[in-house]
């Protein structure tokens, strides 16, 4: 850890508040991107049995 | 060769890049990109950051308060050059009809307010000590606030409206509208504060801004960052496609149940 | 002069709901669109009347050549009989509105403000605008929705004689008008679910 | 062309709210600001052609949402566009009457209600000015605004947050004029950028807003 000197509260704050930021930016993106992606699985399963039915 | 002919041959030079337009190629080619700049948002960003906390010098006049930079100036950079993207996306997809472009700028704006965000939060910041308090309406600053509100404005007009080429219409032609505006902001706001403070971001010294001591690590930060942005944009577009995909299947759904 | 319509596909909120109309109206003749309701058929009219871009096909019309008619009058409350139906008259660029008055049995009206009349008064007003647009071909929506047998009659001979001088009527409608009139029926034409239509504007067939 | 004016003028007049209302609000504006920052008569001279500025422009936000709203809900809307009128000539007329049923009336009454803000002699005539070039300007962007919002349930709110931001410019260098303009310093800068605004805006954002509309009602 390097000496901040009577700067070291912006500097912490500065940096913790970007990387909490940036860190729940990312997960949300995860996550909703996982969520889609297992709702659309779910809905394309869905219409290729439909598709089945209607053929027999 | 006659006009026309160069005209498609010339179309047919860009071909690779309009395939990005196309939603399934998009798919499969962000599918494939998407680890290589995952990775190399890792390679760079992490060490830059870690490199411009822990291995700077402390600045003369600005003590240790200039490892702020590391964290300021590329998301300052990238707040202006996300709502950029937005702009050519909105572009692309009100010129050429392609989804993409409008679910890109849709799925960039949250990544260039969160950007934004973070230039105002630690300008602040790094304001209280250099200048004695939280907020100056220093030019630069205030039209980071102006641009954070056109990305809010944005966002809710998205957000507001159910019928989902009706929404990326109409944000398309805000965002056209709002970057004359925004363009306009920067000029009023510097008319009207003519600069009371200093010209460059966090105006380092002539000499101390060049220095590589402080430039190394943040072009590494640069470069990470744009990766970050490039790959939270793929992430964020290939969901956005996948809810379009879902609504138009739970459509027909419905018509075919009716 | 006629409206034609080749191969036309609609859409309504971005899902087509009617494919492969094709179908000519000329001068001098009535057209009856039928359908079950949510078919396609304000759809088919917002499209011709130019309201909404088609998804496939092709519209040909001579130009200023269309009045539609839609479910709402667009009558404003304060204004009278008279100032409503002489703005449109001066949108069109037409002043005489004392035929289309007459036409409609609106004369006794014609000081009364807009939001003082009855539904059936309110929707005459409104169908008496057709008459002031001067225009030849009209889209009309479900034309006698609140209107009393009488009035339904009026409207017809309105019809009638718009038809006999050279124009031509499009009108989606459940009840029968007693005009001598062709019918088109929008059923066969709905648009299959499973099949998206193949179209250069849904260039992203698998996302639309 | 002239016919929808008139309509829009007539109806504005026939409903009373119009401008009455956005008047009665400028004034209240001006009359709250001196109990919020007190009674001393140099201070209020000298944010008064600031304050007027916004009071202006707040009243002015109040009756954008009824531009096309009310025109959409009854349908008179549909029937304009399949109309011979262009819909940029529609926009241009609408934002006119909104301009002279409440731009023109604030721009008259300010300077008046400058003297509760106990403003000084070129004061008056300055925010007067500012105010006539400018108040067009706020028109048209709000025309804009509520062209984008049309067919919403709850367009008000958001009306107002696309809109002020775009008002920034305006804003900016119409009250710095009027308060240069007071403090008999030079105005030619801001009053041209005003003015270029004002033009500017009322050249290009008609193809905005009809685009908008086209979009919003198809």
């Amino acid at each position: 850890m390097p000496d901040l000197g009577k700067y070291a509260e912006a500097v912490l704050s500065a940096w913790g508040i970007s990387i909490f930021l940036v860190l729940a930016l990312v997960g949300l993106s995860w996550r909703q991107s996982v969520v889609a992606r297992r709702q659309l699985e779910a809905a394309e399963a869905r219409a290729a049995k439909r598709g089945k039915s209607d053929d027999a | 060769m006659t006009k026309m002919e160069r005209t498609k041959q010339s179309r047919d030079a860009w071909n690779w890049l309009w395939e990005w337009a196309n939603p399934v190629k998009f798919m499969h080619l962000t599918g494939k990109a998407l680890p290589w700049v995952v990775g190399l948002t890792l390679v760079t960003l992490i060490p830059g950051l870690i490199w411009g906390f822990f291995f700077t010098p402390e600045a003369d006049k600005f003590g240790s308060s200039v490892k702020i930079i590391y964290v300021h100036v590329p998301s300052a950079m990238m707040a202006i050059n996300a709502w950029a993207m937005m702009l050519v996306a909105s572009l692309i997809w009100l010129v050429r009809r392609h989804h993409v472009g409008a679910l890109a700028a849709k799925a960039a704006a949250p990544v260039g307010v969160v950007f934004t965000v973070i230039a105002l939060l630690t300008g602040a910041i790094w304001g209280q000590p250099m200048w004695g308090t939280w907020w100056a309406w220093d030019p630069r600053l205030t039209s980071f606030l102006i641009l954070f509100l056109f990305y809010l404005g944005y966002m809710a007009l998205w957000a507001a409206i159910d019928d989902p080429d009706t929404a990326a219409d109409l944000t398309s032609v805000l965002a056209i509208v709002g970057s004359v505006f925004a363009v306009l902001s920067r000029y009023a706001v510097n008319f009207w504060n003519q600069g009371l403070h200093q010209g460059a971001s966090l105006s380092l010294d002539a000499e101390e801004n060049v220095a590589d001591v402080y430039w190394q690590p943040l072009v590494l930060t640069l470069v990470g960052i744009v990766a970050l942005f490039v790959a939270l944009v793929f992430i964020r577009t290939r969901t956005q496609l996948r809810r379009r995909r879902l609504h138009a299947l739970e459509l027909r759904e419905r018509m075919a149940d009716a | 002069m006629e409206l034609t319509v080749e191969g036309l596909s609609v859409a309504r909120g971005g899902m087509p709901v009617l494919e492969g109309l094709t179908f000519t109206l000329t001068t001098g003749n009535i057209l009856i669109l039928r359908g079950p309701n949510g078919s396609g058929k304000t759809t088919l009219l917002r499209t011709l009347a130019g309201l909404q871009p088609p998804l496939a096909g092709r519209i040909g019309l001579p130009p200023e050549a269309i009045a539609y008619g839609a479910h709402a009058d667009g009558l404003k409350a304060t204004l009278s009989v008279a100032e409503n139906l002489t703005f449109w008259a001066r949108v069109y660029g037409t002043t005489d509105i004392e035929p289309a008055l007459a036409q409609f049995n609106l004369k006794g009206l014609r000081n009364r403000a807009a939001h003082s009349l009855s539904a059936g008064q309110k929707r005459r007003l409104g169908l008496a605008r057709l008459l002031v647009t001067g225009r030849r071909f009209w889209l009309l929506d479900e034309p006698t929705v609140s209107l009393d047998q009488a009035s339904v009659g009026l409207f017809a001979d309105a019809v009638r004689s718009h038809v006999a001088g050279g124009g031509a009527a499009l009108i989606a409608t459940h009840i029968d008008l007693g005009l001598a009139a062709e019918t088109l029926d929008v059923a066969p034409f709905r648009a299959d679910p499973d099949r998206p239509t193949r179209t250069p504007t849904a260039f992203d067939e698998a996302f639309t | 062309m002239i016919a929808l004016l008139v309509r829009d003028l007539r109806l504005a007049v026939r409903a009373g709210g119009g401008f009455g209302l956005g008047l009665a609000f400028f004034l209240i504006v001006t009359v709250l600001v001196p109990f919020a920052v007190g009674p001393e008569g140099e201070t209020l001279a000298r944010i008064a052609p600031g304050i007027l500025w916004v009071g202006a422009l707040l009243a002015c936000l109040l009756s954008l949402d009824r531009i096309f709203q009310l025109d959409f809900e009854d349908g008179s809307l549909d029937l304009l566009a399949t109309a011979p009128l262009p819909m940029e000539g529609a926009v241009v007329v609408k934002a006119l009457a909104h301009w002279l049923t409440t731009g023109l009336p604030l721009t008259l009454a300010a300077p008046v209600f400058g003297i509760l803000m106990n403003m000084q002699a070129p004061g008056h005539w300055w925010i007067f000015v500012t105010l006539l070039i400018g108040t067009p300007a706020l028109s048209m962007i709000g025309a804009f605004g509520a062209a984008l919002t049309v067919g919403l349930k709850r367009g008000g709110l958001l009306l107002s947050l696309l809109v002020l931001p775009l008002y920034v410019p305006t804003l900016i260098f119409g009250a710095e004029a009027a308060t240069r303009g007071g403090a008999g310093m030079a105005v030619t800068t801001p009053i041209l950028m005003l003015a270029g605004i004002t033009a500017g805006v009322v050249a290009f954002l008609p193809f905005a807003a009809a685009a908008a509309i086209r979009i919003n009602i198809r």
